[in-house]
């Protein structure tokens, strides 16, 4: 695991591996690192819009930087790329520090939220730019143009003008006059977020196979967090500019690092309490109507007392209201509020003990009746699937219901 | 004011209104026409008396009989034909220089913060307001106090004080109107912010340039006012004209104001086909 | 233009006053500091030129070299032409005759504004670009005369002008002797109108007060006119008359101004606006008006009213910093001819100065109707009813005369 | 958000000390670029706009007679002598400029209204037809006016002879003709930026308006009026403005009571040659418009002025 993360003073020690990521030896891994950033601040005048983040990349990797917007994660690929110039702090390309380069000399290029596509130049004209700008030989740039054309699948459209384009057409050229400069990282700033559903999922998959074909890095900028589980070998979440956190996309998705992560990175039911019992495998939290819930140790931590407990709907388990409980289950009785079909499953939110509200998906298998609106029904899921997140200040309670 | 009912749009019938524009929008179009009658009256006295006999060489009320002799006579009023001549160089000059000194600042503004940028915005945009008659009188009350004779070298000084801030303001439109992003994909892609500029900002803004010289010039071709007070004795166009208001006007003026005015247009409307082709 | 400050002569009081004040404007300047680059040089404005009347002319006439240009500024409409505007047979005949090639300018639209436009010129020592110019017995003639902007008349070049010359326009009292100026077109102010339209006979100067053409009256804006013919309304002569006439004459103007007799104040487009009808009657040139008859206004009449009229005289002269003074005397003789005179004479119409040309214009020209015209080869009776103009003998007085008649043109 | 904001402030300023010194040529480097692209125009503008201001100021403080010069002499007494004077017809000015600009206005603003929602396809059209008498000059187009008008011209003389209106009638040398030759000159200028301003306005809330049970009259005044305010601003500006300084159509069309200061600052200068009094009109001229400007700016929203300088 090659991810690392400062942890600002204030923020207790991170106990949990899988959810903070380890360590790694800095010297060892220098070689293979392609960027990292180093205390990477940017203020604009007392608008902090990145704060003090350090992340690695490593080479080949796809990595995403996934927050909300206003979350500075635009800035920072904005830093990276050459665009805006960090306050403090250094950005490392190959160990380099390029923080004052001006983006014409730095081996990156980016695919930019709009395309950027020049408007007076037809798409070989647009892809070929970089490379005149290179001075690449003539008969060199005639053939990776063609070439990275066809690699997105624009054979054909080279004399048409950005205009005359469709969006996902002028997204592909976008990737092509980028990638034919066989940059060392690939930026790409919410490329898809002009397209509609259906053709941004189809891009999504393109833009995997092509970046498995080229291997080269890509930093990939989004607030879909969907899209980001999507593609990302690792993803950061962020919020408020700084980095909450790092990991691979299953691993921040089931276990949260923060309230922030938890309500941000799909849905989650959280429960306030205390922790009462930290004793063997299994730790005992209280929850604030009463309701004792059963934690596994290890995903505790040091937390507490105060903490929040949270499970994905996914993992509740809907029974009708009679049936007994599986052994050693949390489980708390509730009222279903509403029902929601939505063909792969079935999407409840029911009304808790003390008016909470809950939501449990239960996958569509074709069996059994489903619980109706107004039944009442008992919930119950794994001890080892409740996560455990430090109570964040009102900020990130803010933010996730957002 | 209910006359001014918004109505339905051709494409959009609105509900209830029943098939094609209401009363309102037929009573505004008849009135629009007629607006435009009213614009074009005194365009057709120019052109028709410009065929107008006039025996002594000077245009008359009365119509006396058509003839196209004038057309054949066109330049045969030598000090207008020089004041033309000289109209031409001034707007051509005025137009090249503003542009040339108006350009980078419409450049600055759009893109940069900088100190001083709501004074520069203050002045770009009193010098727009600023009555030409105080415009005037002050660039003559320098002269007077620099001692510099007034002629066509003042002229020129005073027209592109004047058309400077036009052009900043037109293409400064352009440039804000210019999507950043562009800049800087270029940089991302290798080009200096020289070449940059050159092969991305300057292609993309020169149509703003070009309205901005072409307004220079039609502004600069046409003014009286400040001329009147820096042109010294040299006359421009409109300078002579004005002068010759006072004993009667050879016909010659309505001539070359006719070749001038469908000139205009030819160009306009040239120029507006080839927008229009360029655009897919 | 070269200052010879050691001519012996004491300094000009006025030079002293210049520049002790443009050194009053320096310390100003150190006062009013944020407007300094536009006051700095108002010192040069002050300063006066070397006088020209420190010259000897004569030696400066002799240094002068022969040139085949000439710069001639004029009225417009008051030179002969042909074939349509393009053509000016006398200045040909005198390019024919000379070699010297004339740029004919008809630049001057009126005595004021023609003189506000060259004197800050002269003032900074510059040369106009005018070798001659044309410009009437008023105070402006008396201010270039009293700025030594004028460059005197080598009397030996103009024979013909001793030899043709009207005796009405030798030695006048605004330039004795002729020392600056020679008439080009002498004139009478009097009256036009329409009979068609006042529907009767004019005769007086009263009448450009009958309410009956009320908003048909036309007046001429130059207030040495307009003052002189409200003199004579009030049966005063213009050349004697005093401030306290001046001030009488203003009021009768003003009531006719008060009581909507008066359409405009008019330049020279009081003509345009007889033509076209819009006055009806209308104080008047008298060349204008034979003008506009040749050319199909027909109905136009001008009367002298019974008064008087005013006489003037439009007088040719070459200012300093003259590129080509010859040429200037040159053309100068050449006019003094009556084959000239009358070709220039059948085409104005207004006062000839050479009466021999009235022998050319009746014969040669064939043109009964101008050579017989009392208004253009005057009799002694119609030069009975010839007023002057009143001279102004300092800016003072003319200032004067100014705050009097300007604010009724200004209204 | 700003509490959030202001905490992270405090904690970038903490580690100021960070900040790599070298950092601070570069950016000067960068931070020069506005002005070296400013600079020409700054140093043109300065020279012959902000100078010659000073200077026209200067001026008017001067004094002297046209045979002795003029030199500054602090004699700020011109200004009274000028308002005291002239102030008919500065007065005269700012009627004739206010009047003429409110017709022009009504005139302008159904047109603009109409092309903007119902010209369609010929939108274009329209609009370059209403601005053709911009290829005639200036001039050109008040002498025509001279013509049209003229008492026994094609259109008074033929009614006076089909003895509709009394042989006495007429409408040149008056205000009335001023005035007009003024809104002739201005309709363009108002039409424009009247049409951008309208063209600007979303349809759907005008729909929304009839929706809301706005009757077509206060749809108009409620709604589509103050979404064109910034084009009757604009245009405000530019007719108002040229209007009051104007003096050709009051010297072409006018009469013997229709001077206007501009005449007077154009008699002062080249009949009179009473440089100080030009100026002090010309000053005087100019400070009543810009407050005019300000006052109208402060009445309708002062960005207004920033939008239209931009």
């Amino acid at each position: 695991m090659a991810a690392q993360l400062d942890m600002p003073p204030d923020m207790p020690p991170a106990a949990d591996p899988m959810a903070r990521g380890a360590r790694p030896d800095r010297a060892g891994s220098r070689e293979h690192l392609d960027v990292r950033l180093d205390g990477v601040t940017k203020a604009y005048g007392h608008l902090v819009a990145v704060d003090d983040i350090s992340l690695t990349i490593e080479r080949g990797e796809f990595f995403s930087l996934l927050g909300p917007s206003g979350c500075g994660k635009s800035t920072t690929l904005s830093m990276i790329g050459g665009f805006a110039e960090p306050t403090y702090g250094a950005i490392y390309l190959n160990g380099v520090d390029v923080s004052r380069q001006p983006p014409y000399r730095r081996d990156v290029n980016t695919v930019f939220q709009s395309y950027a596509l020049f408007p007076h130049l037809d798409v070989y004209e647009n892809v070929a730019f970089g490379l005149k700008r290179k001075h690449v030989d003539r008969k060199a740039i005639e053939r990776r143009v063609r070439d990275m054309l066809a690699l997105v699948d624009l054979t054909g459209f080279h004399d048409r003008r950005p205009a005359q384009l469709s969006g996902g057409q002028q997204q592909r050229v976008a990737l092509a006059r980028a990638l034919v400069n066989r940059p060392k990282l690939l930026l790409l700033d919410e490329p898809l977020g002009a397209l509609d559903l259906k053709l941004r999922k189809q891009m999504q998959l393109e833009l995997k196979r092509i970046q498995s074909e080229v291997g080269i890095t890509f930093l990939y900028v989004t607030h879909d967090q969907e899209e980001a589980m999507v593609m990302s070998d690792r993803l950061a979440v962020m919020a408020g500019g700084r980095i909450e956190q790092v990991g691979p996309p299953d691993v921040v998705y089931d276990s949260p690092a923060t309230e922030f992560v938890a309500g941000f990175l799909g849905a989650s039911n959280l429960m306030a309490g205390e922790v009462v019992e930290r004793g063997g495998a299994l730790a005992r939290v209280r929850l604030d109507d009463g309701l004792v819930v059963q934690v596994a140790r290890g995903r505790l931590g040091d937390r507490g007392p105060r903490v929040k407990v949270g499970v994905r709907p996914e993992k509740i388990q809907v029974l009708p209201a009679g049936q007994p409980v599986p052994e050693g289950r949390n489980s708390l009785e509730a009222v279903v509020a509403m029902t929601a079909y939505i063909g792969v499953s079935h999407q409840y939110t029911m009304e808790g003990p003390d008016g909470r509200s809950f939501s449990a998906y239960a996958q569509n298998l074709g069996t059994g009746p489903h619980p109706a609106r107004g039944d009442r029904v008992r919930l119950c899921w794994h001890p080892e699937h409740t996560f455990v997140v430090e109570p964040s200040a009102p900020r990130a309670a803010e933010e996730s219901s957002a | 004011m209910t006359g001014l009912a918004p109505g339905p749009g051709r494409a959009v019938a609105a509900p209830g209104r029943g098939d094609g524009p209401g009363l309102a929008p037929r009573l505004l179009s008849l009135y629009t026409w007629l607006l435009i009658l009213y614009a074009i009256v005194p365009i057709a006295v120019m052109v028709v008396f410009s065929f107008n006999q006039a025996p002594s060489g000077r245009v008359t009320l009365k119509w006396l009989g058509f003839t196209t002799a004038w057309y054949g006579h066109a330049f045969a009023v030598a000090d207008l034909t020089d004041a033309l001549v000289h109209s031409l160089e001034v707007a051509f000059g005025s137009m090249i220089v503003s542009v040339i000194l108006g350009t980078p600042l419409a450049l600055a503004l759009a893109r940069y913060r900088f100190r001083g940028k709501a004074v520069t915005d203050m002045v770009i945009f009193a010098d727009i307001a600023a009555p030409a008659v105080v415009v005037g009188a002050s660039l003559l009350s320098f002269f007077l106090t620099l001692n510099l004779p007034r002629g066509l070298l003042t002229i020129l000084m005073a027209h592109i004080a004047f058309n400077v801030a036009f052009v900043v303001v037109v293409v400064r439109a352009r440039v804000s109107g210019l999507d950043r992003a562009l800049d800087r994909a270029a940089a991302d892609l290798g080009a200096t912010p020289w070449v940059a500029f050159w092969k991305v900002t300057f292609p993309l803004i020169l149509p703003g340039i070009v309205a901005a010289g072409l307004l220079a010039f039609a502004l600069s071709i046409d003014d009286l006012i400040i001329t009147s007070f820096v042109s010294g004795q040299t006359l421009t166009f409109p300078l002579w004209i004005y002068g010759a208001v006072k004993t009667g006007i050879p016909p010659q003026v309505f001539v070359l104001s006719t070749f001038i005015f469908l000139g205009g247009v030819v160009l306009t409307l040239i120029n507006t086909i080839v927008v229009r082709r360029n655009l897919p | 233009m070269s200052k010879r400050s050691n001519s012996g002569r004491t300094i000009d009081p006025a030079l002293l006053r210049g520049l002790t004040e443009a050194r009053v404007s320096r310390r100003g300047l150190l006062q009013a500091g944020a407007l300094g680059l536009g006051m700095a040089a108002l010192g040069p404005l002050a300063a006066r030129t070397a006088r020209a009347a420190e010259r000897d002319w004569e030696a400066w006439w002799k240094q002068q070299k022969p040139t085949d240009e000439l710069v001639f500024a004029n009225w417009p409409y008051y030179i002969d032409v042909a074939d349509k505007g393009a053509k000016n047979p006398s200045l040909d005949d005198f390019t024919k005759a000379s070699g010297i090639k004339v740029k004919y300018l008809e630049v001057i639209q009126g005595n004021a504004p023609f003189y506000a436009k060259i004197a800050p010129v002269l003032k900074a020592g510059q040369s106009i670009g005018y070798d001659l110019m044309v410009m009437t017995n008023t105070w402006q003639l008396t201010e270039l005369v009293m700025q030594d902007w004028l460059v005197p008349l080598w009397k030996e070049k103009l024979p013909n002008f001793k030899k043709y010359a009207s005796p009405s326009v030798v030695s006048p009292d605004y330039d004795k002797g002729n020392r600056y100026t020679l008439a080009w077109q002498s004139g009478f102010t009097g009256i036009a109108y329409n009979p068609k339209l006042t529907k009767r006979e004019i005769t007086s100067i009263d009448d450009l007060w009958d309410p009956a053409f009320a908003g048909h009256v036309g007046m001429m804006s130059d207030i040495t006119e307009l003052g002189s013919v409200a003199l004579l309304k009030l049966g005063i002569d213009p050349a004697k008359s005093t401030k306290a006439d001046w001030e009488k004459a203003a009021k009768v103007l003003k009531e006719q101004k008060d009581k909507g007799l008066v359409r405009q104040y008019y330049d020279q487009s009081y003509i345009t606006a007889l033509e076209h009808g819009d006055t009806w009657i209308s104080q008047a040139w008298s060349g204008d008006v034979f003008q506009a008859n040749a050319k199909g206004f027909k109905d136009l009449k001008f009367v002298a009213p019974k008064e008087g009229v005013m006489l003037w005289h439009d007088n040719m002269m070459i200012p300093v910093g003259a590129k080509n003074p010859l040429s200037a005397l040159a053309w100068m003789n050449f006019y003094y001819t009556p084959k000239t005179a009358a070709l220039i004479e059948d085409y104005v119409n207004y006062v000839c100065p050479v009466p021999d040309a009235k022998d050319v214009i009746l014969k040669d020209l064939q043109d009964p109707d101008v050579a017989n015209s009392v208004l253009v080869f005057p009799t002694e009776a119609m030069y009975a009813k010839a007023h002057d103009f009143y001279t102004f003998k300092s800016y003072a007085e003319y200032q004067s005369w100014n705050s009097v008649f300007t604010p009724i043109i200004q209204g | 958000m700003s509490g959030r904001g202001k905490a992270r402030a405090g904690a970038g300023s903490a580690r100021a000390e960070r900040a790599p010194a070298r950092r601070r040529d570069r950016r000067i480097g960068k931070a020069a670029v506005p002005y070296l692209l400013g600079l020409p125009s700054w140093v043109y503008l300065l020279l012959f706009f902000l100078v010659p201001l000073a200077s026209m100021l200067a001026l008017s403080a001067a004094v002297g007679d046209p045979i002795v010069g003029y030199s500054y002499g602090g004699h700020f007494a011109e200004f009274l002598d000028a308002i005291g004077q002239y102030h008919r017809q500065l007065l005269r000015s700012f009627y004739y400029g206010a009047l003429a600009t409110l017709v022009t206005l009504a005139i302008a603003y159904p047109a603009a209204y109409w092309i903007a929602f119902h010209g369609g396809r010929h939108k274009s059209t329209y609009l370059f037809l209403i601005m053709l008498p911009f290829f005639v000059s200036f001039v050109i187009r008040t002498v025509a006016w001279q013509f049209i008008l003229a008492d026994q011209g094609f259109l008074f003389g033929q009614l006076k002879s089909w003895g509709l209106i009394s042989d006495r009638f007429y409408i040149l040398s008056t205000q009335w003709a001023v005035i007009g030759g003024l809104v002739y000159n201005g309709l363009a200028y108002y039409v424009l930026p009247l049409y951008v301003a309208i063209e600007k306005i979303d349809r759907r809330v005008v729909r929304a308006a009839g929706d809301l049970y706005a009757d077509p009259a206060s749809t108009f005044l409620r709604v589509i009026l103050p979404l064109s305010a910034p084009g009757v601003f604009a245009g405000f500006l530019l007719v108002f403005v040229t209007d009051v300084g104007d003096f050709v159509n009051a010297q072409i069309l006018g009469g013997p009571g229709t001077y206007m200061v501009g005449n007077v600052i154009q008699d002062s200068f080249f009949v009179n040659q009473d440089y100080p009094m030009a100026a002090a009109l010309s000053s005087i001229l100019m400070f009543l418009l810009m407050v005019a400007i300000f006052l109208y700016a402060r009445a309708f929203g002062r960005e207004r002025i920033q939008e239209y300088a931009a």
